[in-house]
């Protein structure tokens, strides 16, 4: 049993591992996921350990890794399909779409589709084009699929296995820009956490901030800063972007009347304007301001030169704070 | 210049389109029992096309892809493959589902518009009809991939259409077939059309065949109006997966003898004169005639063989039309093996809203 | 010049022959476009008038059709692709996503991708599966892209003539139930009309009514019958959903304080997410009551013999109407 | 079984490893100029992304593709292509840019993060570097196709690496290609490795060049680390192209001698052996190993040459490091013909947000 401080990257590889010795079923299968390790290490060592029949280093093709990955699961195995960076997720949307997350329902049950899908997501890395976007929507917009945002190493590790396990199609988003950002104590007991929930990771009582993946972060921090100004936030981690978890914000917008949502993601029809605006149908009397959003620009992501300013940064949450507390 | 590789495609045939054997045939089709049942399969197949294309016709059922100028490549292939392997297939395939056990009346519920049309237990394991094209194909190789990791001795059969091979699932599916020596067949459907757009029109190549050979792996061409030629590629491929020897291609030359779907009108988009050749060389007719000359088959065994086939079929339509729709929760309670906390508010919803009946647009 | 009654369908087929006629760099190409003049003969009569190197039937691969559309048109060619059915626009995304919405961007103007994608969408139809979705969500999420859809034969017309013309990717959508549901008068005059702007189809007082597409019908359905109550609803058809013209919606508001949002496609995510957000973002203190959403579920949309119960009809939004005018 | 397809894939070389003619060489090569040309630009190529390579060490430049092994396929390329040609290259092939008159500073300049290295107007028509395999592949269809419609003689030239051809947008490239008969060249780096994957993971297939009789168009192997090879390839490829006489695939065979990016560690995943194996066979040594035999370059005219190649590249590198940045209303300011309306508030809330200045998340 390991519990060292590990980072988030880590922490997927111990939930994989740990998945992939309990359940013969676990397998794995990607762009060099198997020598390599992943690009980013995310499953170094597996190939080692559980063997190239389980851990498949697969031909340089996101629509047939989506395919395949649907095939197999069809025939109750348990893939995990890596796409190398979530920009590169398009061609394999076809088989997300309109198999993964129907198969179910077509086949009244009769098949189904236990699969996870992860993929290293959003900015701040430097890195090329197309290795920075947060598309998330594209996905969450999608009924029959889950997709799932850890924050936190032991987030990491608990949303993954309940991921895998899961008898359904997961999309489990991995925001690369805390991949090793911090070391946190991770059990590896095998202990999963709940899906389809927030997590609320701080209470407050003048106001909600609703944030999920790497902009947590920055959430926290100015969460903390206002805090030395006596303004008391609430944060919470969505978590599972969809289905939307909605009773936890409901209830924590209820005490605070007030709510700002992060994310790194363009604004228009981003996971923010759902909350947004279930918010306001569900309790728009709760609500003694506009809930505001805080997000990406609704631009291409530019080439990282220019990047920061693409991403909301700590200042820009305690502004939107501000300007929230403010409205009367 | 070294010649680096070398590649040939070669194409198998037995019976002419008058039904006689062009050279020796294989042993088992020197006796009658296949063929004929064979045959009394292909009718069947035929006899429900007809009565699907009545129902669509009459209001009865939604758009239908019939399966006429097919039944050479599904019947035998129906016959040929074992219960455990794995039918992958397209929107053409109702012959082969029917002849793997799932019952006709399911097959007309899925062009009825119910759900329910896929979930026969009798399909087992075999994956429903594929709409958006040559998906399957990739599907074919992630359930060969699961065969093959599991050491099991079964094969995956994908089927797909001429303009299917087109799409980039087709082609990267015979490629990772190939690099993986997957336990897959895949069966290409040459019916010379897609809809409006001519074989021709598809590729360059001057067969879909060596389309395995630009994937490094087995392929041939075969003529899919030849029920003989058919089960020979058939069963070869079939065994080659199943002993671990690696994937094949079969291009079955056929012709689409109906209009693209019940939506569709080919008389807008190819001639009458090419229609009515394309009769002459028609699968059915072909192994009847042959079936005659051996003296396998005979007019009263025709005759008796369409009663019992429209009795078959009769009983199956009723069963169809006397399947009440399914409730409107059925649209929540199969997304996932367990409904989130979320969706039920928009389960009661529908029901609500169900139970206030008519909506808007009639059914 | 034409001025019968004609249909939508109609509508856009006059459009297409009359920009080929006016521009010799506007091309078509598609599955099924040239002989067959389309499945639902958008393309009638196209191929013969302007023959077969400007009226092109493809290969059957999509992500190819968004592929070749991007390199034509970064050659100053004004390509018009047509998606079959909506259903089978997954495998262009990535040529869509990645290429067409960013071309201009990426060279900083150098080259462009002055391209339409029609694809028809939506249900009611009685089509086969894949062939009724309103994933309209994942394209207008996207930057760099404008997404249109008509509801009427007029607008049609006028809108498409504004796609081709406009010197940016265009992704027009076209509301199959109505194709042939009414006709009405176009001139083919060569007049368009105006992207980026929403339409107010029916000026009202009491709550505002904002729908597009094939919805406008129930909607202006509703409209009529609570007329009749003396509901006065304003009826805005949003027709380009992205950029989304906000402003239009905001004035009708802060005059009428109150808004149902219809759609097709499923609630979460969906396009009326974005329109609420914003309403509450920008004019919370203008809204007498939360603005309604009236939308199909976030469930896959079912085989055709149950497509009516996800649909959402005139009573639904009656009932939202009355729903919102109750509110206190 | 009659044949009715035979293909096959032949092998060009012209020149051993150590630079000794194997076989007849062709008239141009037996002249000095265009080869010591060609040789001194393949100095020039290394030399820049050496320096490249140093910038991103010192955190001067993001993440870059190597071009170490490809010289003996982009150099040639860029000497042949026409100007008024359409090269739609993949992330490695900043050496024929160069030589199509692409500025080295605007180079870097993408490699360090800026949209405005591709928007040197010395690029002309040819697109930007291809960042999603393949896509590219696709993209010189639909260029080739709007030459074709509009009857030019040019040619569209795109580049990708073995993995890529995996990729079905590769595949249904050459699948239009041939079907259309485009003016197109598909040059295939096959450089052995697709980051960590190897060559014979990609495919079944024995040479990637036989994905073109899939497609039903030419293809043909080269070594790619043969600069008269590859000239005599390319030549008959563009002239046919040109010519309306349809595309060609060239599958070079060469080598990545970097690791796959700066960001990328090769020894995880190859041996140092194979590496150093490969170091025998590389373009540039060969080339100049030939001209020394033929006595066309000797080491005067090298090091005079390096002097001056390292002094282009210098003054290259300092207007790459001079050039400022963008301002923050680049992001919006290129995203439409004409910015929306709707867009105007965030241009206003990007400018006060960065005149605040200093964002989280230093640059
Ligand atoms: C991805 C996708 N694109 C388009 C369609 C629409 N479509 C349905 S069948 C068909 C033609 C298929 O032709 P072919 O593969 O030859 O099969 P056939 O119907 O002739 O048996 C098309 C274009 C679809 N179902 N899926
Ligand atoms: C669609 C897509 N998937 C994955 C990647 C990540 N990626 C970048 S380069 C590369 C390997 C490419 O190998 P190859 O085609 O052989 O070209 P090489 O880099 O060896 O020249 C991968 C997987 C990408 N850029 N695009
Ligand atoms: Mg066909
Ligand atoms: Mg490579």
């Amino acid at each position: 049993m390991n519990h060292e401080a590990i980072t988030l990257l880590e922490a997927v590889n111990l939930a994989l591992a740990h998945e992939m010795e309990q359940d013969e079923n676990v397998v794995i299968l990607g762009e060099d996921v198997g020598t390599n390790g992943g690009v980013f290490r995310a499953t170094a060592g597996l190939k080692e350990r559980f063997g190239n029949r389980r851990v498949m280093d697969t031909p340089l093709a996101e629509a047939m890794i989506g395919g395949l990955t649907v095939g197999m699961a069809a025939q109750g195995l348990k893939p995990i399909a890596e796409i190398q960076f979530m920009g590169f997720i398009f061609p394999a949307l076809e088989h997300i779409i309109c198999h993964a997350a129907r198969m179910r329902n077509r086949t009244r049950g009769r098949l189904s589709c236990p699969l996870v899908i992860r993929a290293p997501f959003g900015g701040g890395i430097h890195a090329p084009e197309h290795h920075s976007e947060s598309t998330e929507t594209l996905l969450a917009h999608i009924p029959g699929l889950r997709v799932v945002v850890p924050s936190s190493p032991a987030r990491a590790y608990g949303l993954l296995l309940s991921a895998i396990r899961n008898p359904d199609p997961v999309i489990f988003l991995e925001p690369k820009r805390i991949y090793r950002a911090s070391k946190q104590p991770v059990l590896d007991n095998g202990a999963a956490l709940p899906l389809d929930t927030c997590f609320t990771l701080r209470e407050g009582s003048d106001i909600t901030l609703v944030s999920w993946g790497a902009m947590i972060k920055e959430t926290l921090e100015a969460a903390e800063q206002l805090a030395e100004d006596n303004i008391s936030c609430e944060v919470i981690d969505v978590a599972t972007i969809s289905p939307l978890d909605m009773d936890t914000i409901l209830a924590s917008v209820a005490k605070t009347g007030r709510c700002v949502i992060v994310h790194e993601a363009s604004r228009h029809l981003g996971v923010g304007a759902e909350i947004a605006a279930t918010l306001v149908e569900k309790a728009l009397m709760d609500l003694q301001a506009p809930p505001l959003r805080i997000t990406g620009y609704d631009t291409v992501m530019p080439y990282f030169r220019l990047e920061n300013h693409f991403m909301p940064n700590t200042a820009d949450i305690k502004d939107a704070v501000r300007q929230t507390l403010e409205f009367v | 210049m070294d010649t680096v590789f070398e590649g040939e495609i070669r194409y198998r045939q037995y019976l002419s389109s008058q039904g006689d054997p062009l050279s020796a045939l294989p042993v088992w089709a020197q006796q009658p029992e296949w063929l004929t049942h064979c045959y009394r399969n292909m009718v069947l197949a035929r006899t429900m096309d007809n009565k699907a294309v009545a129902l669509q016709r009459t209001g009865q059922l939604g758009t239908y892809a019939s399966l006429l100028g097919i039944e050479g490549i599904d019947v035998p292939l129906g016959l040929l493959m074992h219960p455990e392997d794995v039918l992958i297939p397209y929107y053409r395939n109702h012959a082969c589902q029917m002849l793997r056990g799932m019952p006709m009346e399911e097959i007309l519920l899925y062009w009825g518009g119910d759900e329910r049309g896929n979930a026969a237990e009798q399909q087992g394991e075999d994956f429903p009809n594929s709409v958006p094209i040559a998906t399957q194909s990739m599907h074919a190789c992630g359930v060969a991939t699961a065969l093959k990791i599991r050491n099991e001795k079964r094969v995956a059969v994908t089927l797909c259409g001429d303009g299917a091979t087109s799409k980039g699932d087709f082609l990267e599916g015979l490629n990772v077939a190939g690099a993986w020596q997957l336990p897959v067949v895949f069966i290409v459907n040459n019916n010379q059309w897609a809809i409006s757009v001519p074989r021709a029109l598809q590729s360059g190549a001057p067969t879909l065949a060596q389309k395995a050979i630009g994937a490094g792996i087995r392929g041939e061409q075969v003529d899919g109006n030849d029920a003989i030629a058919m089960r020979e590629a058939i069963e070869i491929a079939l065994e080659r997966a199943r002993e671990g020897k690696g994937p094949s291609l079969i291009e079955a030359i056929s012709y689409r003898l109906s209009d693209h779907t019940t939506a569709d009108d080919a008389t807008r988009y190819r001639s009458n004169d090419e229609l009515k050749k394309a009769w002459e060389h028609e699968p059915v007719k072909r192994l009847r005639t042959f079936l005659h000359k051996q003296g396998w088959w005979d007019e009263t065994q025709e005759t008796i063989w369409q009663d019992e086939v429209n009795s078959m079929v009769q009983s199956a339509v009723e069963r169809y039309l006397a399947t009440p729709p399914q409730p409107v929760e059925s649209l929540f309670d199969y997304l996932y093996a367990e409904l989130p906390e979320q969706l039920r508010e928009q389960r009661e919803w529908a029901m609500v809203k169900a139970m206030k009946g008519g909506t808007h647009h009639e059914s």
